[in-house]
Order: structure tokens, then C-alpha cells, then sequence
């Protein structure tokens, strides 16, 4: 057990990764020397050389093609987006390329490219700096889409995601990278979750809380507040966007009989959608109340002095729990 | 660059003075051209090569049966037998030059419209035809002929192709001299995919990178319906001097011509020189696709005028000039088309529509919760409906 | 009232606009002479001239950033995007620019943008021809979203759209193009529906179908086949992804207490998702059986000889309810 | 063009050879430069300009003024009142010189370092201070002033700039030969923004549409921690030549050559000429914002080296040379940056956040029933969470 902060997990990830595989490389703008705006990337160049943590020009789509390119020549390459808000340029590589050479190559051809972007907002950053795009790739067919909330997670859920034979988006929660826990670097790798199983980090009977990234700890610390009143929050932390797994947390509400969602991501049209949608399904009949969702709101996100009032706030999901529990 | 009709190389009965003022567009000043339209070989210090009868004749006969391919691929859409078709008419030096060009080991990246560079490669016909009929996005196998799934989304194999090659260096599969290993990549895009952003980060991260990567431009002079002009107010070959590479501008009908240039780029990208911009200077004879109709934007005086200078033509008139074409052989290849023809006739008809549960099969590697049980709930009712067939009360589409 | 095909309509509601306001114009390509792949803009050209109907290198992000410009600097463009699946390379410029210059201004900047994409699939078309990308639109916020489904909407909807200060994207059905309807192009300004208003098409009271662009007419075919059954489907033609008019489905599904979609777009992470997830809020009490989902699957789109199996069939739709109803 | 130090112009006391060996950088051969680090003055018979004494202080006073903008932000964010600056020392002769060579009616698109142009503008100082303190994206009308928000997505902005100058052109406002109606764009931008695909779409569309847009691009020699041999082999204004446009390299710490560049640029978009691209040669002295550490990937040589060559040092060497400065203008202009120091700091501590409901207003022109319900649920919130402040339990954020 070691104590380390999430973007310093995410980097002895890495470096695991890169020294178990000679053909895991990193891309990415200021990478190197830099280590990386958030010094995730941290020291790697200088031990795994330029040929492996690859400073590129600025340019996105010419990171996740030219890493498409070197996919297909049978590198795993580990690209950092370097904010979300510039994942953008490289839509069309991501969309029409990686998500599909698989299928298009009727499996001949893999391409296991992982894109790592900081993600979410709360840092009072300028613009473009704290969105959560994660949607339009989880929209996206073959794209995998995961999120860690925790170091110990961060550290294993990479190298997961270089693992993958899929590509894979892994999504670091931005105003997380400081946030300290607990990792367990010894375990074998059955005893590892696997990457896309959802993890119920708090058991409870009335109402359960499901989040991934940034918001597991505001569900957490929602949970702990209501308990405080009496009310008993069971949480899950979700982990992973693309696949979803309906089946944990559908056996939470079997159990609970209400459903209250927390993302960064706006709830229009975002992911907590679909998780609603199939929780209206499967548990029709267990449902004692709508599900609700607390998200970002319908709005580009704004200027850093207003942003507490975007982001989810503690408030807004413990009068979400209430009204699920009113209903 | 040198360019004259000199040497071994007899000059032409009509002479190329005359024949320049007829067609002026043909000669440009910096294009490297070894066989004119008139069928005269020219020499070029620089770029000139010398290949045996054999090899002429195999490029002969090799644009030959391109050429036949795409009419009987034509034909076959015109039967309903494909979906649609994108021609390669006029094109046929191109390809096939820079086809051959490529050694075995070199990673072909086309476009949609490179049948040419495949067949020299070895890629099944039928491989090609099976994408039109809507059957697959490509038949071959990629990885086994080292050529990547024809790309649509114009511009958009560009940058793969660059990060291959720099895949290719950390194999350390440049400049060893080893002729079997050093491996070099060619990306192949037309003359609209020069205003793609993409192309331009393709042709930069390749200089940045000194990645083996030779980028095929054909300029066919259309992008569909709009024509070069509205893509680029200069020559394309010289989008390479921003770039920091050398741009090479090639009679693209001239079948010796760019497999010169084309081999050239290519040694130099495997020893480890870096990349190259060749824009080869051609025409599509053709509609964009069989679902175009050129006659909305294009004059039929500018399709004449290309037709004089047929990239199959100007092969025949020098090789019977130099007698190295006899009836015999041309008898063979006549068969040898008929037979291509017959077996893509047959092939195309014969070829089953895939099992649509297959779909299913490879958009993820792994399991995905969510794609294995949109698949059941498909097997169910594809059960379901195949039971209703002989009862039930509804079917087929809207 | 003429008889017109949608792709004709849509023709003849650009050439409305540009006959009333000089400052629209077109871009595209091949939109001139040729008059678009689909002869949208046929004629249109010869009749406005070069600078009113523009041509234009072949690149997304170019047209969508130019026609930004062109906005900022007065003018209405109307973008023809060639097919669906090459938006793409536009992305940035839609999501970081077009979406947001007005919240980024404080509302100092329009970006009147329209662009017009075909849709869905269908036709037997070769790869990219045949996707429905309008979920990565609806949950820009900044964006609005909106789909005709016949050749009188098409007619209105595209001239709606132009006279919008918001950007529009503007979603037409590929597969329906040819198909022909009334249209009545005499209607008084505050006698069109207004873009944003779902319509109930056909009345019911069994179950509600709720669809858009190219599957309305399947949804009115189910309907039909139901009815022969003795079931009565309600049909609500949605129009608008974003914003979405809840309020008419709502109500439909408070009648009927039953709710079946149906979109060609995927269902994962897909525009029903969050009708569903609202419609389960809002109708909570009234809904007799969970909400059901029929769309295109979490796969790439796929071959032509295949793709009615991947496109919602009328088996498909006609199960769905019959499951909602045994529900 | 020539480059020499003839005619009125004094040779400076330490004489410009010695100092060429000293630092080599400086001169470029083909590079516009009318004022060297040592304050002399060369004649360029293509490029000259003539400047009142007036304007020459003006020009120097802007400087300044923009200098002590910068450090002014740098202290702020350094005390908590910014989030965050990106300063723009060192670069005062690009943006100052490229600022004034615009005319009122030429439209700028900044990136989001571009203080001197805005400030060159007449854009209120604190109007750009508000985007680093989280209050706005940018206090200014850029309707009114003519300006473009800034744009922190790399390169994005010049797509529109292209599409603006294409505006510009249908409303017939390019080559009429009014100097108060013809109009241009400038677009600004960093050596990193050369890589993106869009800003190769940029150029392309202004060459093909021959649009009136001046492409300014900093090179400040760094983007981030990746000096530009990173971007680009070739040096950037090369880039204009795969366009086909005219591309200038100018000293960008010399304001003389910069206006004069800039100004020739802009006087041929707007007569007609399309556009032109300007590679700016500058240094970014300081970090790239207050959250870099450069440190980590530069060496303090080089920003010494390029301390020598500080625009604002030269310019007031050539000027006390000709006896321009006088102790009163400096005491005046020493005034005037503690009256703006203190207006900067009072304007920031000053500054309201913005009131959250606002956020909801200006994502629509028109309603959008979705931003309607969740502005009605935020404000229920927000009114019932004040309540609570006095009587309620919980409160506050994660
Ligand atoms: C990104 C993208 N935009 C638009 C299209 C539609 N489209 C298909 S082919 C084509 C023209 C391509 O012209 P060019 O690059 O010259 O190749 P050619 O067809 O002449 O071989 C266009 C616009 C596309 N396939 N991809
Ligand atoms: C599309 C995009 N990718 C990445 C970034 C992050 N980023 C901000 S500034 C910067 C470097 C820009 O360098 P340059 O263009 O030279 O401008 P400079 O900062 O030197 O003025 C980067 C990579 C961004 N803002 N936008
Ligand atoms: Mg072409
Ligand atoms: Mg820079």
C-alpha cells in the first residue's frame, strides 16, 4: 500500500505500463521535458527516452492519427489530450478512424490507442479548460469510455486501458489530480476490477447515489452528510461510461428504490441519460420514485467565478435525494 | 532537369514540336515526363530508368487490365450488381506506376479510388468490387498485404500513414540498407484532399518527423464537381515547400515517369531521407462516380483533349514503336482481360450478402455488455421473425 | 398546396430565403453547378450567382469557420455539410466556436449559422454515408437541433431555421428525399408550427410512438399495421432534438401511458435516451410500462447489404410495443 | 531588399558588425529590420517608413504602457486577484506595431496573448483583466471596437477571420480606394498555431478567395515548453509559399519594421490584394502563463541572449540618440504607467463577480425550454439555499 495523489497514480501507471511493454509509447503536447500541464507524464521522457514520450507539434488530429498509424504498426500508444475543451480537432481521427478500423477491418486490424484527457471542471481555470465531453464518445460505437474517481483506480484503470485491445478515452478528473488515497500496487492482476465494473463504495438502504470521476466524492460526502440526518445513501461509483454497467446499479435500486445520478457532464443529453433510461427499464417495477439527475446545466461553461454554480453542488444533490424521497 | 528526346530513344513520326502546340498542356515546365502523349520517350538525367521489355511490357499489360477491371466494374454497377462505382479510367499510369514503385514491405495507404496501386500489389479484384456491392469495407486482408482499408473520408489515412512511418522508425526499419527490411510508406489522396487540414498536419508531422512516408497526390483535376483551381490558387507540389519536403510534380500519365519519381521518393524515405510530395499530373476520365453526372460542370472538349493523352496509348504507340509489342502478346492479353472479366462477372454474382448477426461481431475486441445484448435481443427476434414468416402477421421494412 | 419531394422543398424554402434576404448565402461543396449530391441547392447558383452560392475547397472545418465569419460580419450562411459522417472535421469549429460566440460575447455576438446535413441511412450507400451524429449536436449547448420528416416541414423548417439568431443544425433525411408531400406555401408567418413544436401526426390512444426525420414514416407505417390489429398508436413527430418538446410527449404519454421511440440514430447514449429519461420524470404516475428504446445499434454503421438489419425495421417497432403493452 | 545603416540615420557608437557577432540571431538574411538591438536605424528602401517624432513616442509610450500592463497582471495574480495571466513581455513591438498599422475599421482577431494590439486598439485594459480574474470571457463590445473575443482554442480564430475578410468583400468594402471604407482582417497567432490543420485551412481559403486578412503570427520562439523546431522544420513564413501568398519574416522586436510590414500588408488587403502572411520574430521572455514553470525546459541563456535584443531598450536607444526623449516626456510617461498601475489595481479589486443567474442568459438568443426549466430550478434553489443559510443544515460544496 502506498499513498499517492490521482495524477501521480495515473503516472506509476505509466511508467508500469511502459516498463512491462517496450511498445507502450506517450504522445502529447508538453509531455516531455514538462512532464505534462498537470506533470502527469512526469520524469518519463527523461527515463524512457524521446522516441517514447514523444513531444508532438500542436496539432490533436495529428496525435491521435499519426497514433492510429503506429497502432496499426503494433505500438500501444498512450496520447494526452492536453485539457478537454482541445480534444475537439481531433474528432474526426477518434470518430471515423479509431472508433471503427476494427469493425471496418472485420477485426483484422487493432487499434489500441488510449487518449487520456483531464476532465471536468473546478479549478478556476479560463475557458475550455473544464468540460465533460464524455458523451460524444460514449455515443461513439467502439470507443471505450472509462473514468477513475480515486488513485487506487487511476493506477490500475490505465493500465487496464493500455491493455485494452479496444481503444479506450480515460477521462482523469481535473480537480482530482491532488486528491490522496490509498493504492495497492501488489495485486495480481485477477484481483484487479475489472475495467468496466462499476464499484459500490458505500452501502445504504434508502436512495442510491451513482457517479463516476470527478463527482464520486461529491456523492460520497453527499452520503455522509445525509447520514448525519439519518438518511442512508448507497453509492456507486459508475468508473466506467462505455460499456455501462446497468446490473450493479440496478441491483442497487432493487434494493433502494430510488435512483439520484451526479455527473459534471450536462444532464441534457448526457450520460446520466442513458443510465436512466435503462434503470426506468429494468427496475420499472422496483422504482418508488423517478430518477433523478444532477448534472452541469444546459449552458457553455462559464466564466471560473460562476462555475460553483454549474458544477453539481452538495446542495443540489441532497435536494435531489430529497425529492426522490419525497416522491 | 534535362528534358529531351535524345539517345536510344527514337523521336516520334510526328514530331513533339508539333504535338506540344496541339496539347500545351501537357509539357509543363518542372514536370518530370520520360513518355510523352505522342508515345516519344524523353530523357531525363535525373530521373530516367531503364527497365527490360519484360517490365514494359508488364506495365503494359498491367494498366491494360486495370483498365478493363474498372469498364467491367462499370458495367456491373450499370447491372445492379454494384451499388456504385468509382472509376479509375485515366488514372492507370498513376496507379499502377506508383504501385509498382512500392516493394512488398511498403505500407500502401489509398484512397477509394486506387484500384491500380492494389492490383499491382497483388490485392483479389473481387476484394475491391466486394466494397461497392456493399458486402464489406474492403476483402483483403491488410495486414497480410500491407495495404490499409481503402479510406473515404478524404484526407483522412493521411496522418495514420505518417504515424505508421514513424512506427516504421522505432522498428528500426530505415536506413539499415537492408533492402527486405527498410520499409517506407506511400499515402495516397487526390487533389481535394490537399485543402483537408489533416493533409497539411499529415505533410508537417512526416517533416517534423523525417517519417518515411511518400505522399501520392493525384491531381485528377476534379474534386467531384469543382476543379483544382478552387482548392489551391498554386500548383499542389508546391504545398511541399511550406512543408519542408520536396515536391516533385509528375506527368501522371506517363507510367514510366512516376514509377521513376515514385521509386525515387520511396529509396530515399527508406534510407532514412524523409518524406516526399509527388503530385501526379493527371485526368479522371470518368464521372466522380456512377451516381455523378460530370456533364452538369465539365465540358466534353477538356475530356477530348485528355483522351489524346491516354496513359495506355502513349505506352502502346512507344512499344510497338520499338517493336517490342507483338500480335501474340496482345492476343494474351486479350484473353487474359476477357478471363478477368468473366471471373469478376462471376465473382460478383457469386458473392453472399454476409450474415447479418456478423455485424455484431467486430466493434469491440472484447465483450461490451451493451453490444452482446443488442445482439441477442436481434438473434431473438431475427428467430422470432423467421418463425412469423410461415404465420405471422407483419414483416419486411418500410 | 404543391406537391413537392423533401429534397425539393428544402430547395424551394432556401431560394424563399434568399429571394427575401440578401445577406443569405450558401457554401459547400459541389453546391454550385452540380447542385449538391442530393440537388438540394439545384439551380440555385445560376439564379444568385457564385458570391451568394459558394463553392468551396474541400474541408469541413473551413466551411464551418468561414461561414462563422461571414456570420460576425452580417450575413446568414447556409453550410451544406456533403454527408453526415464528414462533419467531423468541423467538430472543433461547431463545438468551441459557433456553439458558444454568443455566451462567450454575453450575447453580443450572433453566429446565424445554418447547417443543413443529410442524415440517416437507408439508401445503400457506401461507409460514412448513412449515420445520424445528431445526439453529439444536441448536447452542445448553443446548438439547436432539428429534423423534417415531410416535405411541408422541410419547406417552413429550413426558412425557421435561417431566420434564427441561434446556429441550427439542420438535419435532412437522406432516404426521404424523394418522397412527396403537400406543401402549403401560402401560410402567414404565425401560421407555420413553430420549429421547436412536436406534432402529434396521427391520434391514439393505445400506445404513443414518438419519432423524427426518416423514422416518422416508419412510426406512421407501425401505426397503420397496428391499427389493422385493433391497436391505436399515437404518433408524435419530434421535429427538434434540442430543444426537445417534452411538454407534447408528455402529455401524449399521460393519455396512453405508454411511450415507444424510435430513431435510426443509435440507442446507447442516443437523442431518446433523454426523452426517455424525462418523460419517466415527468409521467412517472401515468406510465403503465417502461419506456421503450428502438434505434440504430452501438455499432459502426454497417455494409449496404446489411443495414436494414441495423436500421429499426417496422418488426422491430411493432415488438416494442407489443412488449410496452403486455408490460 | 537592402540593409544598411546609411543616410540620416546614425551608425550606432558600438557599430552593428561587433554587435552582429555578439548575437547572430538577430539578423536574418531576408529579414525586415529597420532598428537593431543597439538602437540603429536601417535603411530598407522596400520597407522604410517615415514617423513624426510624435508618432515616434507614441509608439515608445505604448511600449511602455503595455510593459507595465503586463507586469501590473503578473502582480495581481501573483496577490490572488487573477487566476491567471498569460503574460506578453518582450513581444511589445509585435503587438504594438501590428496594433497601429491597423486601421479603426480592420478587424482583429487576437489570440489570447495579444494585450498590446487591444491595448493599441483602445480596448479597455481591465476589459481583458476580467478574463483572468473568471469574471467574463472579454469585457469589450467586439462589435463596437472591432475586436474578436480572444481565442484560447489553438488557432481557431482564423477560420473566421478568413470568413469575416470574405464578409468584408461581398459588402463590397475591399478596393474601392476609400481609405475609411475599405476594410481588413488581421488574424494573430503563435508559431504553435502553425501546426493546426485549420491554420492551413486558414491561408488556403484566404489565397483561394483572395481575401483581405493579414495572417500575423508571433513566432515567440516557444509554445509552452516546445521551441518551434517542434512545429515546423521549414521556418514559418515559408508556409505562405505552399499557399500562394506573399510571407515576410520581420524582426518582431522592432516596432519600426513590424508597423511597417503590418501597414504595406494591410494596405493590399484592402486594396485588393489578398492576403499576406507575417512571421513576427520575437521571444516570449516570460513564463508561458503564471501556472508554467520554464525552468523546466529552457535555459536562462537564451532568455538572457534575447534580453539584449529588447524592443523597448532599442527603441529608447534611438531615440535618446536622436534626441528625442527628454527627462520630462519620461517623467510623464513614468506618470502615466503609475496612474494606469493604480487604475489596474483599483479596477480589478473593484470587480464584481458576475451574478450566477446570469450564466443563463446569453447561451440562447432565443428560449430554449431546456435552459428555461433549468434556470427556473437553479433560481428555486438559489432562493431556498438563502433561507437556509440562516436556519438550514447543510451548505456549501464538495
Ligand atoms: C471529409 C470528406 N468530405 C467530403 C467528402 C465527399 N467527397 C467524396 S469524394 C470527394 C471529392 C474528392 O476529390 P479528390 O480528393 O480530388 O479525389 P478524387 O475523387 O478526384 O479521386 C468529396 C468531396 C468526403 N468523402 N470526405
Ligand atoms: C487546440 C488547442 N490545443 C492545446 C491547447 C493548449 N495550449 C494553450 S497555449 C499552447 C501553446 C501555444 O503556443 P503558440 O501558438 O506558439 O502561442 P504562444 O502561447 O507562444 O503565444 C497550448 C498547447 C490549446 N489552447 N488549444
Ligand atoms: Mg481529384
Ligand atoms: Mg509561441
Amino acid at each position: 500500500m502506498e499513498t499517492m495523489a490521482i495524477g501521480r497514480a495515473i503516472n506509476a501507471g505509466l511508467r508500469a505500463a511502459m516498463d512491462r511493454d517496450p511498445r507502450v509509447l506517450l504522445m502529447g503536447e508538453d509531455i516531455g521535458a514538462l512532464g505534462g500541464v498537470f506533470r502527469v507524464t512526469d520524469g518519463l521522457q527523461k527515463d524512457f527516452g524521446e522516441d517514447r514520450v514523444v513531444d508532438t507539434p500542436l496539432a490533436e488530429a495529428g496525435i491521435v492519427g499519426t497514433a492510429i498509424g503506429m497502432a496499426l504498426r503494433g505500438f500501444r500508444p498512450v496520447c494526452e489530450i492536453q485539457f478537454n475543451g482541445f480534444v475537439y480537432p481531433a474528432f474526426n481521427q477518434i470518430t471515423t478512424q479509431l472508433a471503427k478500423l476494427r469493425a471496418r477491418s472485420r477485426g483484422r486490424l487493432s487499434v489500441p490507442v488510449v487518449l487520456r484527457i483531464p476532465s471536468g471542471g473546478g479549478i478556476g481555470s479560463v475557458e475550455h479548460h473544464s468540460e465533460s465531453p464524455e458523451v460524444l464518445f460514449a455515443h461513439t460505437a467502439g470507443l471505450r469510455v472509462v473514468a477513475p474517481s480515486s488513485p487506487h483506480d487511476a493506477y490500475w484503470m490505465i493500465q487496464q486501458a493500455i491493455a485494452s485491445a479496444d481503444p479506450v478515452l480515460f477521462l482523469e478528473p481535473e480537480r482530482r489530480y491532488w486528491q490522496k488515497g490509498e493504492v495497492d500496487t501488489e495485486l495480481a492482476p485477477g484481483q484487479v476490477t475489472p475495467l468496466h465494473k462499476a464499484r459500490v463504495l458505500r452501502p445504504g438502504t434508502d436512495a442510491t447515489l451513482v457517479a463516476y470521476g470527478p463527482t464520486t466524492k461529491l456523492a460520497l460526502d453527499a452520503a455522509e452528510t445525509a447520514a448525519q440526518e439519518g438518511t442512508e445513501l448507497e453509492v456507486v461509483d459508475l468508473r466506467s461510461i462505455s460499456p455501462l454497467d446497468v446490473q450493479t446499479v440496478a441491483e442497487s435500486v432493487r434494493r433502494t428504490g430510488r435512483l439520484v445520478t451526479v455527473s459534471e457532464a450536462p444532464t441534457f443529453h448526457g450520460p446520466m441519460a442513458e443510465l436512466a433510461a435503462r434503470i426506468q427499464e429494468s427496475c420499472f417495477y422496483s422504482l418508488e420514485a423517478p430518477v433523478k439527475r444532477v448534472g452541469g446545466w444546459h449552458l457553455p461553461y462559464p466564466a471560473a467565478r460562476v462555475e460553483e454554480h454549474y458544477l453539481p453542488s452538495l446542495d443540489r444533490v441532497l435536494d435531489a435525494v430529497e425529492q426522490s424521497l419525497a416522491a | 532537369m534535362t528534358d529531351t528526346a535524345v539517345g536510344p530513344v527514337r523521336a516520334h513520326a510526328d514530331g513533339p514540336a508539333r504535338a506540344d502546340e496541339q496539347h500545351p498542356t501537357t509539357r509543363q515546365p518542372g514536370m518530370v515526363q520520360l513518355l510523352d502523349e505522342h508515345g516519344v520517350r524523353h530523357h531525363d538525367p535525373e530521373h530516367d530508368l531503364d527497365l527490360t521489355p519484360e517490365e514494359l511490357r508488364g506495365l503494359y499489360r498491367e494498366m491494360v487490365l486495370m483498365r478493363r477491371f474498372d469498364s467491367e466494374a462499370e458495367a456491373l454497377q450499370r447491372k445492379g450488381q454494384l451499388g456504385l462505382w468509382a472509376g479509375s479510367r485515366g488514372q492507370e499510369a498513376s496507379q499502377v506506376g506508383a504501385g509498382r514503385a512500392a516493394r512488398r514491405q511498403d505500407q500502401l495507404f489509398p484512397s477509394y479510388r486506387d484500384h491500380g496501386a492494389l492490383l499491382a500489389r497483388g490485392v483479389d479484384p473481387l476484394h475491391i468490387l466486394s466494397i461497392f456491392r456493399g458486402i464489406d469495407h474492403g476483402g483483403w486482408d491488410p495486414v497480410e498485404m500491407n495495404v490499409h482499408p481503402y479510406t473515404l473520408v478524404i484526407a483522412a489515412q493521411m496522418l495514420p500513414a505518417v504515424g505508421y512511418g514513424m512506427g516504421v522508425q522505432r522498428d528500426g526499419a530505415v536506413g539499415t540498407g537492408d533492402p527486405d527490411r527498410d520499409t517506407a510508406v506511400v499515402a495516397f489522396f487526390g487533389d481535394g484532399a490537399t485543402s483537408q487540414g489533416e493533409a497539411a498536419e499529415a505533410l508537417n508531422w512526416a517533416a517534423v518527423f523525417n517519417a518515411p512516408v511518400v505522399f501520392f497526390c493525384q491531381n485528377n483535376q476534379w474534386a467531384i464537381s469543382e476543379p483544382v483551381s478552387r482548392q489551391s490558387p498554386v500548383p499542389l507540389h508546391r504545398r511541399a515547400e511550406g512543408a519542408g519536403m520536396p515536391g516533385v510534380l509528375v506527368d501522371g500519365n506517363d507510367v514510366l515517369a512516376v514509377l521513376s519519381v515514385v521509386r525515387s521518393a520511396l529509396d530515399r524515405a527508406r534510407a532514412g531521407g524523409g518524406p516526399t510530395f509527388v503530385e501526379s499530373f493527371t485526368f479522371r476520365m470518368g464521372a466522380h462516380t456512377t451516381s455523378d453526372d460530370p456533364t452538369r460542370y465539365r465540358l466534353a472538349a477538356e475530356v477530348d483533349a485528355w483522351r489524346e493523352k491516354d496513359p495506355i496509348d502513349r505506352l502502346r504507340t512507344y512499344l510497338t514503336a520499338e517493336g517490342l509489342l507483338d500480335e501474340e502478346f496482345e492476343a494474351e492479353l486479350a484473353a487474359e482481360s476477357e478471363a478477368l472479366a468473366v471471373r469478376l462477372r462471376e465473382g460478383v454474382s457469386a458473392m453472399q450478402d454476409p450474415d447479418p448477426v456478423s455485424m455484431f461481431e467486430h466493434a469491440y475486441a472484447e465483450p461490451h455488455p451493451q453490444v452482446t445484448a443488442e445482439r441477442d435481443e436481434f438473434l431473438a427476434a431475427w428467430e422470432q421473425h423467421d418463425a412469423d414468416l410461415h404465420a405471422g402477421p407483419h414483416g419486411g421494412d418500410a
